[in-house]
């Protein structure tokens, strides 16, 4: 339950920061984050090929996929 | 304008709350952590006899509703083939060549079997572990993403790739149209289910998976590679 | 000897996209005629499947597992129906691809293509309602490639755009399917019909909620059409006229499939469903008719009027009178078969004078006789007129909503006067008019095949349409009567 | 309705509604598709708690643990799925954002006004 309750507000912090950064890598690193504590909440549920999945597929390949895309584009949000 | 930005800002966040809210009324009449398992019961308990995975995530995915996971495997090659179709326009060098010193060369050189080991085990024992094609595939695929750290002048071979993960999935379809010859049903299991827990059981799963990881390593390969280079060569 | 199922036509598509795949980059002029041959087989054997329907419709459990537990493939009429529409304007647009020796993207085009239509097909098909998730997926996200292949910053404007209606769309969806496995424990539709009655409150009503707004964004519904103007203007010709006349067909019938069978015995709340999207219908036929007013752009006139023509088909889909429903189910033929001309015309436009504005095209075609003739006929199946088949479904329509609601058949009849004014000055200003353009336009052959072929099919059913009355009934009984969808289902009848 | 179930109900509409914030509020193209990324992770883990069952084990054949006491498998195969479209979607929409810059040269979606909205 304590690891839960620290798990949420890491992740609703990581939220708010994705949400409102204007640098693009600090909002990744925070998607990053988030993809993250839902990894360890797959593997709370009971779900490691889930867990395995999302870490795998879902926070390294969807970090790279970011990473590769604002280095032909832009790094910070225009005003 | 600055006002107006505001307003926009509100709007959306009320659109979104309200749809929030309407989505905790739903939840909090759903009860958590109670057994509500009514399809589910058959996979756990009669699986082992009609699949033969230790693995009943895996029997699901490849076999009860291996329909879903072809799905799935051709959205990804979608995603292979419209990032190639877009990317072509963009002539020139590879984005960010990167500059490396011999003890990377060398440690991407002595990494990469081991790399490609781990994606192998891990796809071939989805069955029986967790893990399975997807994982196993993206871990193939990034060893290619390790060749493109260490060696500057790296070009992935697109045409195999290309090769690779048309016969891969040709090799899926096979499978399920092998059950239509047989049983007159796509995906229909004619491969005998051997011995519970062991590698070479569980009838079509391992092959499928085989087929699964080739083609996901091969394609998110391509995606790194249209992304990384600006696809000018010919292919 | 393989049996006739409906996985062949989702098996002849991938095998053919894969083939492709695998043999493009070394004998890469072969792999032209590859779609053109396997759409032309799934035309076959949607047409088997459609005839027998009626009598013994064709069900597979795919895997071989039985509803509930698996996934199954239901050909009954109605799926079939849409099955077959969706493969013969798909195998008529992939015949444009003959004309040019593929270069490495263009057989990327054809390969999307072909999976795009994959998904539309198995949309029909399926009788599982996460299945129906990933074959939405597949449909939409090949297409937002082909939006987005659309020439310059238009086209990579439109396919965003698409994207993201699309993917919140789907998310939504996702959402309403969860919402209801978690509470019935069942994914597959014929199964949910007699369970439906568990479902509490707030969930039945948040699952509905999150399912019409997902497939409202999907069929192009005012308000949530933001995405389909640019889509039909920044699209290749032959992907808008395929997003317009298969991809949104396809998600209205989701929505009557789940209103009509799966939420069927909600009866409360599923009446008051239907008066929304009935409304949503009304709102959509009256925005997309008096926008596509004002239009000069003539590729976004037929966008706003697709989106005019997606309001009325909902209409009729959603009113529960067989004569609007038949109506309805004939103007998503009419209308698909009639847009592809039309929206492949626009390309003449662009190439011979650089423009789409109406006004600066005057009499762009009146020395074409040959391009005249099918945008004629194409303008007049849309406006309804005989002999083509859209006669048949507007006639229907308006009819049988006057049976019910007077009213609505009011409006939807002021919205197809509205249409045919802009229509009839569309091709006033293009065929009739005098302008200085007198250029004869060069036409290629496999073109004006397409154009004269949707044109004899329009004719030869509006000529003919008790050819399909047989199915189009049987597909308001499959859709309307849940205990008859469910004997089809679980293959108690045929199969 | 336990504790735990409140705390993740809360966790997924939280990651609902901030995404949904995002993609309708946000002007940049990356970043929105960080949005439609947390809507669809937020949707994913909606998922798995719906299979979750108290005290139950993951769903793999281990000796000594009885196939009674599985959570459910289901949800989890679905998930699986979601995730590899998501990341497709992803890649195709990356792809996408890149020829927008290149045509624009922004990612701000109010200086593309080639189309009306």
């Amino acid at each position: 339950m304590i690891i839960e309750i620290i798990l949420t507000i890491v992740l609703i912090v990581s939220l708010i920061v994705a949400a409102e950064t204007r640098d693009l890598l600090v909002a990744i690193v925070a998607l990053g984050i988030i993809g993250l504590i839902v990894a360890i909440y797959f593997y709370l549920l009971q779900a490691p090929d889930v867990a395995m999945t999302q870490a795998v597929v879902g926070i390294s390949l969807a970090a790279a996929f970011y990473i590769l895309g604002v280095r032909r584009t832009k790094r910070f949000e225009e005003e | 304008m600055k006002k107006l930005k505001y307003v926009y800002k509100i709007a959306g966040l009320a659109i979104a709350v309200l749809l929030g809210y309407m989505l905790l009324q739903a939840l909090m009449e759903i009860p958590f952590g109670t057994n509500r398992m009514f399809v589910a019961e058959r996979f756990i308990f009669e699986e082992p006899y009609e699949v033969g995975a230790a693995n009943t995530v895996t029997a699901i995915v490849v076999n009860y509703r291996g329909f879903d996971t072809l799905g799935e495997v051709t959205v990804l090659f979608i995603a292979a083939t419209g990032v190639a179709l877009l990317l072509h326009r963009e002539r020139g060098i590879r984005l960010a060549p990167t500059e490396t010193t011999l003890v990377v060369k060398t440690g991407a050189r002595v990494l990469l079997p081991a790399v490609l080991l781990v994606g192998l085990y891990i796809f071939v024992h989805g069955h029986l572990t967790p893990g399975g094609g997807f994982p196993g595939g993206v871990i193939v695929a990034s060893a290619l993403i390790l060749m493109y750290f260490a060696y500057e002048e790296y070009v992935a071979p697109r045409s195999m790739l290309h090769l690779l993960e048309g016969i891969a999935g040709l090799v899926f379809v096979i499978v399920g149209i092998l059950g239509i010859i047989v049983y007159g049903r796509f995906l229909q299991n004619v491969f005998p289910l051997g011995d519970f827990g062991r590698l070479f059981s569980a009838g079509f799963i391992p092959i499928v998976y085989v087929a699964i990881g080739t083609k996901v390593g091969s394609e998110l390969a391509g995606i790194i590679h249209d992304m990384i280079r600006r696809g000018g060569e010919s292919e | 000897m393989v049996t006739i199922v409906p996985s062949l036509i989702i098996a002849s598509l991938l095998g053919g996209a894969f083939v492709m795949t695998a043999v493009a980059p070394f004998i890469r002029r072969m792999t032209k005629y590859v779609p053109s041959i396997v759409l032309l087989f799934n035309v076959l054997i949607s047409l088997r499947l459609l005839l027998k329907s009626t009598n013994e419709p064709v069900v597979e459990f795919i895997g071989g597992w039985e509803p509930p537990y698996g996934i199954n493939l239901v050909a009954g009429p109605m799926g079939s129906f849409l099955a077959l529409i969706i493969s013969l304007i798909a195998f008529l647009i992939s015949l444009s691809f003959l004309k040019y020796e593929p270069t490495v993207e263009e057989v990327k085009f054809m390969i999307l293509f072909m999976l795009s239509v994959l998904g539309a097909s198995g949309l029909v098909l399926t009788g599982d309602i996460f299945n129906l998730f990933v074959f939405l997926e597949l449909m939409t996200i090949s297409a937002y490639a082909l939006v987005a292949y659309g020439r310059g910053g238009e086209g990579a404007e439109a396919g965003f755009k698409y994207l993201l209606a699309g993917s919140v769309a789907a998310n939504f969806y996702l959402i309403s399917v969860i919402l209801i496995y978690a509470s019935l424990g069942s994914l597959n539709m014929a199964d949910l019909v007699s369970r439906m009655t568990m479902l509490k409150y707030g969930v039945a009503l948040a699952s509905m909620l999150f399912l019409v707004i997902g497939f409202a964004t999907e069929s192009e519904l005012f308000p949530l059409h933001g995405w389909a103007p640019d889509v039909y203007t920044g699209a290749p010709p032959s992907v808008a006229a395929f997003v317009s006349g298969v991809l949104v067909s396809a998600s209205l019938y989701v929505l009557a499939r789940f209103f009509y069978t799966v939420f069927a015995e909600l009866n409360a709340l599923r009446s008051e469903m239907f008066a929304i999207l009935m409304l949503l219908g009304v709102l959509t036929a009256i925005f997309g008719e008096t926008v596509a007013l004002v239009q000069r752009d003539y590729r976004r006139m037929l966008g706003y009027s697709s989106i005019g023509a997606a309001g009325m088909i909902l209409v009729g889909l959603v009113s529960e009178i067989p004569y609007a429903f038949i109506g309805a189910l004939l103007l998503i033929v009419a209308h698909g078969f009639a847009k592809v001309p039309l929206f492949m015309m626009s390309k003449h436009l662009e190439e011979n004078y650089g423009t789409r504005d109406m006004e600066k095209v005057k009499g762009a075609f009146k020395a074409n006789s040959k391009l005249a003739i099918p945008l004629v006929a194409g303008s007049l199946t849309i406006l309804g007129m005989p002999p083509f088949l859209g006669f048949w479904g507007k006639l229907l329509l308006i009819y049988g909503l006057a049976l019910k609601y007077p009213i609505i058949a009011l409006i939807i009849l002021l919205a197809s006067i509205v249409e045919a004014a802009y229509y009839l000055r569309m091709l006033h200003r293009l065929v009739i008019q005098d302008g200085e353009l007198k250029k004869q336009i060069k036409i290629d052959t496999v073109e004006l095949v397409i154009y004269y072929a949707f044109l004899a099919l329009l004719i030869i059913l509006g000529i003919l349409p008790m050819l399909l009355s047989p199915y189009l009934a049987g597909a308001f009984i499959e859709l309307s009567n849940p205990s008859f969808y469910i004997k089809v289902a679980m293959g108690v009848m045929g199969g | 309705m336990s504790d735990l179930g409140t705390l993740y109900y809360i966790n997924v509409v939280a990651m609902v509604v901030i995404g949904l914030y995002i993609v309708l509020t946000k002007r940049n193209v990356l970043k929105i598709l960080i949005g439609l990324d947390i809507l669809g992770t937020g949707v994913n883990l909606l998922i798995v708690v719906i299979g979750y069952i108290e005290g139950g084990t993951a769903p793999i054949y281990t000796a000594g643990i009885s196939p009674a006491k599985f959570v459910d498998p289901l949800p989890q195969a679905l998930v699986l799925t979601a995730i590899v479209i998501d990341a497709a979607v992803l890649a195709m929409a990356i792809s996408i954002a890149v020829r927008l810059y290149r045509e624009f040269g922004t990612l701000d979606v109010r200086k593309m006004r080639l189309l009306k909205w």
